[in-house]
């Protein structure tokens, strides 16, 4: 009754019955023992019979192919996961069996890896200028909940604004994070509006919500809408002088061509670093949390810290968890301690490591200047298109709103029509953001050509003129 | 490798990667990039990072993977199920999911929307429950998913402000009462009782009308499995509250017994390590979220859902009561597509024998460890099998030599087996470790493992300082932790040990 | 003027100046003093700008997807260079880096690609069980025209018989190894007759033409047409007993369920390891040569030959090449030297490793039986067509002879309307052998369901009764 | 790893992989493939394989893996010029051209076939030649395709039996006199002259009638160019014969000079190694071999053609005159991708700074060698500065200390540095030694090269004992590479092993 299966060395008459005969068993059903009766399972397990791997490759590849990617059609989604140029060095780095199968080890043992894991942090703090940067929590909309409840514990206060125009997706994920213990308290996010011209944060009406109550300014830049943030400084001052905490969310990869909100006074930093050297994959997410490295702020992360130390060699570097940061976190203090820890997307911040030491100290300005002429060549020719506005266009990074409004075709309808053409069309705004007419969010990024841009154009044209 | 970090390597004018310029219709058109950043953001300084060539930065990457230990030999740590992670695996995902965009159509994702749905009706099977969300990032998040979840349940049946507590057990995982915290419960946590779970009648004399739901693992991380938990969660739902079931020990029960069978609202499973997705040091990782039919209007947005007449897949976005999001998009869907690989390749057979053998492996163990000097087994006075792990304790050996089961713990990695696990806090035995040989170990692995761990103990008595200033033959010796608890001391960046640093090193 | 190309790290204006400060030169071109103006080339080269990684991966995946290829649509095609299944731990293992770029290195520092070169030739010499394997060759055909110089210098004689059946590429390989120095003397390569039932080797013509000129007899199972060749005693005898040698040719894949060639008298066994895990890669090739360990053949090898041996610790196995057989190559011996040797397909060998530590002991009969099981059914289909016949199809591995002579449409136009459908029809045989009729050879391996091999068998229908 | 042999792993019943059953169709159509496996040749016992499951398999050859060294750090093999292998390359073949079958028709292979066209376009603008072929599945293929062609050139002319010598030099790699024999030439050595290569005036007396052809290497692997070639060819030429040029040491002349130009009627290159192939250790390889206009006709068979009207690629079989072929099939297909990736990545700037920075480092390399105790440069009377490698000996430092080249060569690894390449034969200078730095290394690495040669040299003289029982930090101890000279010793296979020393092991 063994499987024999390739993944199971005991899976053998052989080995189940020396087993067997060593700790003294008849048979497998003994080892239960712990377990009623009335507890086990009896029944026949309703799952497909099993198949061998040559089976399972082409059933799962089949299957696999029945997708459409955005490799064979031509993608112009964002919204929170965008397509960029993953050099090829960060798959062959996490693909290696060592670091993609690796456990907890110990700071020696795999000394490595958590190089690798300190690497990460060390040049994403020079992105960032900032000094104590924590390991990956799991997406933005995380670490922007995390960073929250941060200013929460720093304050002692309970409200906290955001921009009007956050990712909703972003702001359901922080909701998730406004209740506070005891049932009674939680924290409030209230939105604050942003320019319809700019996209920008109306400072006015964020002056006139941050008072005594608030916990902390949470800004964007770039926006979920694409725009840059040019009042970094004053939104940082508004918050600091009502005793709130600044907190900014930012796309690391906009940071060879904008400052990073830390040098516009921002105590704590978060995003994504999924444009960092990491797949799409349907979805990948990843967050990080960065702030000065006062003591203050490093106590309060919930995330795992790992720093450089000694080891008992003179003048040898080696990198461990801090013990009593652990010891702050769920893992030592249960309910008491900073929110929660868990596994969360570690591989992926190797990939990172590998990525923004591929781009160096030249490589993000470059990138950076790239994808800015890109996408406004995308966004000038689209605006050109009657009927068709490019919506808050002054300043944005790589995505922006366009706006189908005054055209005969819905931007629904245009993307039906595009897709039939090879090509995903915008993310739709209409429902998320109606004030901006019948919109979606086009991405445009270094893997767009001029002559991809250009086919969209054409498409667009095609139908919105038809 | 005597390795340098990153942060010192390289030369000016060096160049990882290059990127084209911007073609001339483009800047035709729009200039220069520097127009459209606004001048008070736009950054001057290049950031300080590293000028490293493409096979430089590859080569440093390489050295420490080779650096790492890891799982590339015999890994027995314990709640954490160590399994192969299949080759085809990677290859389907890097070739087949990598390219696609979370916001594409629902017609351009039938294949991947069709891997989930299947999957969700394994879990159903395995679990008994009723319907199954991808959304959660990792283990702690489903639990994350149950409080939040819970909340808006009690919401609805007006019993938010008098339900305030959750009840869980010490040795259930800190995820447990860590999540019912941040979703605003207040934590009752049940101590163990001689058989290292609490006594019924602790339970009943917590349980009250302000009971909003008890959160438990069984077997407990010491491999002892509660017989009364069906008891438990009679208790806690005539008391009016929730039971969830954290499945995060399943490999010695899959097939043995579900979840629902026993009475559980709602439970977890790692899709990350006992469903076959490696563990990448600590993810990415996925978390399968399941409960029965009520409570799934409750679940994270978006479902899965297959209407059959038209044989196509969806994405139900339009679910009003939905707590909404725990994590961006709709799961993490790599793993999704690998637990499914690992179901269809076992099958019931096989999913029940990797359960056997589990347990088989453990006991295995225990029998080869029965007498290591120094070692004993932990909650003696349950005599009975243990399940998928076993809590042992090095407190004698301590006692007797001043060998602590940290200082063993980095001699086994001298011998080329991976870190064990010690305990989850708060450690309640002496000098605690946690082995776990799973399936994928082979009766010689578990042999050689135990065969360490009997060389090492005889080394403490004989030569206790061997061990205590182990390790002996890693790539770095013994790494000062106290140091970095300092924040004068500690340096999560370059750039910070640069600051604090600096003067010493150059 | 330094390029800063990401691959050169001295393009760069510091390093280059720092260097030739170093050496004493101004330019660069002070350091090509030794050639002759006369002899610069001083032109422009007329090649394409540079393009960067992110350019060139769209541009020559491009170009790639330009191909239409056998996972796209269903492939029939063998001839030499098969679609067998390539379990994926093939492919982790040879893309390691460690293994991927490894250098010639020393017995120590690249013991494990060492080991791994071992484990190829002794998990092979189990398959054919010979205890001499030899490192690999380019090709069949290679070690083919290479056995037969060594049967040539074994036996000082210059004739060579092998079969009318032989794949004409190969025995063209072979050909330009019948040239002997000093002009006047070549080897002579007859061909013997086949069965036209059976394609087995014509014995009577074998002995007829097998003679004290003899130098070797070779012959092939399965042969080029994908015959079994149940005559491999009386084969070895004939040869023995005219004093030649007694070479066979051999597909590894099939030694499951087929006896080696040795067990039946051959002295030496060639084949191609391209079926033990090693993608088809347009034409991926790798030869081996394999015989007794006697030293009479072993010092005639034009190979490279590794064996264990000690260390310097006790009981500690180590894996170096045989140093008087470097020396006896053309390494060594230069014009003297056993034939020539050249960087071969080594890399492959440990794909072979890995594929044959994965069949192990039970995998080549499981999977010998299910592809000599699925190839008969196709064959047994096809041939249930009108107009269709199946020849030479007693007994046959995975490939096999399908005559379209007696159909309204020609192999060629048969072709013509699978590859409308998706599918890549046999390799067309009317050239080559026109005594088979109009006919194209078939394959079938485990990659083809029985699914796949009806949807063959209904567009050949389809097109055949149209 | 103290890592076994693979023959030495698992245990009964274990599988690496499974294959399915015949579908039952398949089984009722066919009955069982036992009545189609003739009595006289079906195999009855399994062979003697391993059984191992497929994690430990995986296991094996990761932990071989990383007992090599080979090209993970620096290394300055000689003759070899090793390059960065791009992960990109990798990554397009195996997705794009794993599963092309060689005889798929031309129009399903119009990508492949368009980047074949293309190189050939490219070599031709480095070599000036008039033509390829990419079916030599090495360099030393290519030379035999030179003595195949040569062959066939001279029998149409009707001179083959008058033309029975070809000349080469001893500083000429082994495959051209090798090749020349195997394609039936007698080969006539030119030995060195005082520059180490051959006077002009043992050139002309060795020219005759009989002279099919010259076939030479220029630079030689001392890094010494022969400022006369050109007036090698004329005199080879006048007497009637073909000059071939052997271009594995390139990567000095990459557009500082060309084949074609100085005269040759044949030359070749490494597709991999100078074209940025991976070397995998000794291949896969792929040559690359170009003739001027009069002798396309003889090239292996088939070549790419272009109709420029139908914007059509195809494989052009029908060549009556050519050689026929020297490997199945038409080439090495993903080295050819991998070479014109190499090609477009450098563009003309790119290799021409690529020759300078080879040319460049190497004589850096010397510069910093220069005053290394016992250690000297080989033909010191030319003065001119080397290309890209020099050969150096350590004749004086075996002299005084008895260490060896070989002995220094161990110890270099256990710096972290791959061994390096000594001579071809014979060795006319003690104790060679050849690196080549290459465009791939860094300054530093030269640096760190240099000091390593530097460290050891002193040593040598300190403490000699400790340089010749090198390596100290291998996996192994050095190994006895004698005793397998003897053929009771020698064992190329586990079988042969056991058959061996089976008693002694057991």
């Amino acid at each position: 009754m063994a499987t024999h299966h390739p993944h199971m060395p005991n899976a053998t008459e052989e080995a189940t019955s020396a087993m067997l005969s060593a700790v003294g068993a008849s048979d497998v059903e003994e080892l239960y023992e712990q377990i009623p009766e009335r507890l086990r399972f009896r029944g026949e397990l309703g799952l497909p019979e099993p198949m061998t791997e040559i089976e399972l490759q082409q059933h799962v590849g089949g299957l696999l192919e029945r997708n459409e990617t955005c490799e064979s059609n031509l993608n112009f989604k964002g919204a929170g996961c965008w397509q960029h140029y993953v050099p090829p060095v960060c798959d062959e780095i996490i693909e290696r069996r060592e670091f993609l199968t690796s456990e907890w080890g110990s700071p020696e043992s795999d000394k490595g890896r958590n190089q690798a894991w300190f690497e990460f942090c060390s040049q994403l703090g020079e992105l960032l200028e900032l000094d104590a940067v924590g390991l990956p929590v799991y997406s933005w909309g995380n670490a922007a909940g995390f960073a929250m409840r941060m200013a929460h514990r720093l304050t002692g206060r309970t409200e906290v604004l955001v921009p009007e125009s956050i990712s909703p997706e972003r702001q359901s994920v922080m909701e998730n994070y406004s209740r506070l213990s005891s049932g009674e308290r939680r924290l409030t996010i209230e939105t604050v509006a942003f320019d319809p011209e700019t996209g920008e944060l109306d400072l006015d009406d964020l002056r006139e919500r941050c008072s005594s109550s608030t916990a902390a300014v949470y800004y964007e830049s770039p926006s979920y809408l694409g725009t840059i943030e040019s009042g970094a400084e004053t939104i940082a001052d508004v918050a600091h002088e009502a005793g709130a905490e600044c907190i900014a969310g930012v796309d690391p990869i906009t940071l060879g061509v904008l400052d990073s909100p830390a040098t516009h006074g921002a105590d704590i930093v978060v995003g994504t670093t999924q444009p960092l050297g990491i797949h799409m994959n349907g979805g990948a997410c990843s967050g990080f949390i960065a702030s000065r490295d006062e003591e203050e702020y490093v106590v309060e992360y919930p995330t795992l810290l790992l720093s450089v130390t000694n080891t008992a060699t003179e003048g040898e570097l080696g990198y461990a968890f801090m013990p009593e940061q652990l010891h702050r976190s769920s893992y030592g203090l249960r309910e008491d301690g900073n929110d929660y820890t868990g596994t969360s997307v570690y591989l992926w911040t190797i990939a990172n490591a590998v990525y923004m030491s591929l781009l160096g100290k030249h490589g993000f300005r470059e990138l950076g200047e790239l994808v800015v002429e890109r996408s406004h060549y995308a966004a000038q020719r689209l605006s050109a298109i009657d009927g068709v506005e490019v919506r808050l266009s002054p300043s944005f990074f790589k995505e922006f709103v366009v706006d189908f409004e005054d055209a005969p075709v819905s931007a629904s309808e245009v993307n039906d029509h595009l897709k039939a053409e090879g090509i995903f069309g915008g993310v739709l705004l209409g429902e998320e953001f109606p004030t901006l007419g019948d919109a979606a969010l086009y991405c445009v990024t270094e893997v767009h050509t001029q002559a991809d841009v250009d086919r969209l154009v054409d498409a667009v044209t095609e139908v919105v003129e038809a | 490798w005597d390795e340098p970090s990153i942060m010192e390597m390289g030369a000016a004018g060096r160049r990882g990667i290059t990127f084209p310029e911007a073609e001339s219709a483009v800047r035709d058109t729009v200039g220069s990039a520097a127009d459209y950043l606004p001048d008070a953001v736009a950054r001057e300084d290049d950031p300080a990072l590293p000028e490293v060539a493409e096979p430089f930065v590859v080569r440093h990457y390489l050295h420490l993977a080779q650096e790492t230990l890891g799982f590339t030999n015999i890994s027995m740590w314990g709640t954490c199920t160590m399994k192969y992670a299949p080759t085809m695996n990677e290859q389907l995902e890097k070739r087949h999911l990598s390219n696609l965009h979370p916001r594409q159509d629902d017609d351009t994702l039938q294949g991947m929307l069709e891997i989930a749905h299947e999957l969700d009706g394994y879990l159903q099977e395995l679990s008994g429950m009723d319907r199954f969300s991808f959304q959660p990032a990792s283990g702690t998040q489903s639990a994350f998913v149950f409080t939040s979840l819970l909340r808006k349940y009690l919401e609805d049946r007006g019993e938010l402000d008098q339900r305030t507590e959750i009840v869980t057990t010490l040795y259930s995982h800190a995820c447990l009462p860590a999540t019912a915290d941040v979703a605003g419960f207040d934590v009752v946590t049940l101590q163990p009782g001689e058989n290292s779970y609490p006594s019924t009648e602790a339970l009943e004399a917590a349980v009250s009308e302000k009971t909003a739901a008890l959160m438990i693992v069984n077997p407990n991380d010491l491999g002892v499995y509660n017989p009364n938990v069906d008891e438990w969660v009679d208790i806690v739902h005539d008391a009016g509250g929730l039971c969830f079931y954290d499945q995060a020990n399943f490999n010695s029960t899959m097939g043995i017994s579900r979840a629902r069978d026993v009475g559980f609202d709602a439970s977890h499973y790692m899709l990350h390590k006992t469903f076959g997705n490696p563990k990448g040091g600590l993810g990415p990782a996925a978390g399968a979220f399941g409960c029965r039919e009520e409570l799934v209007e409750y679940l994270p947005t978006p479902l899965v859902e297959y209407d059959e007449a038209d044989d196509h897949y969806s994405l139900d976005y339009d679910r009003p009561n939905s707590v909404g999001k725990v994590r961006e998009f709709w799961g993490n869907l790599p793993l999704v597509m690998k637990a499914y690989v690992w179901v269809r390749s076992m099958g019931a057979e096989g999913i029940v024998e990797a359960s056997n053998l589990s347990v088989l492996g453990n006991n295995y163990l225990e029998t080869l460890l029965e007498d290591v000097p120094g070692l004993a087994k932990t909650v003696e006075n349950v005599t009975q099998r243990r399940m998928e792990m076993t809590r042992y304790s090095w407190g004698e050996l301590f006692e007797d030599t001043g060998v602590s089961t940290v200082d063993i713990r980095r001699r086994l990695t001298d011998f080329g087996i991976d870190a064990y696990w010690m305990s989850h806090d708060p450690w309640t035995y002496d000098e605690p470790f946690t082995p776990e040989p799973g399936e994928m170990h082979s009766k010689e692995n578990i042999e050689t493992y135990a065969e360490a761990l009997r060389r090492i103990a005889e080394e403490a008595y004989d030569d206790p300082e061997r061990v205590k200033t182990a390790p002996h033959n890693q790539s770095i010796d013994r790494v000062d932790e106290e140091r970095i608890d300092d924040p004068d001391q500690w340096a999560m960046t370059w750039r910070a040990y640069q600051r604090k640093f600096g003067d010493h090193e150059d």
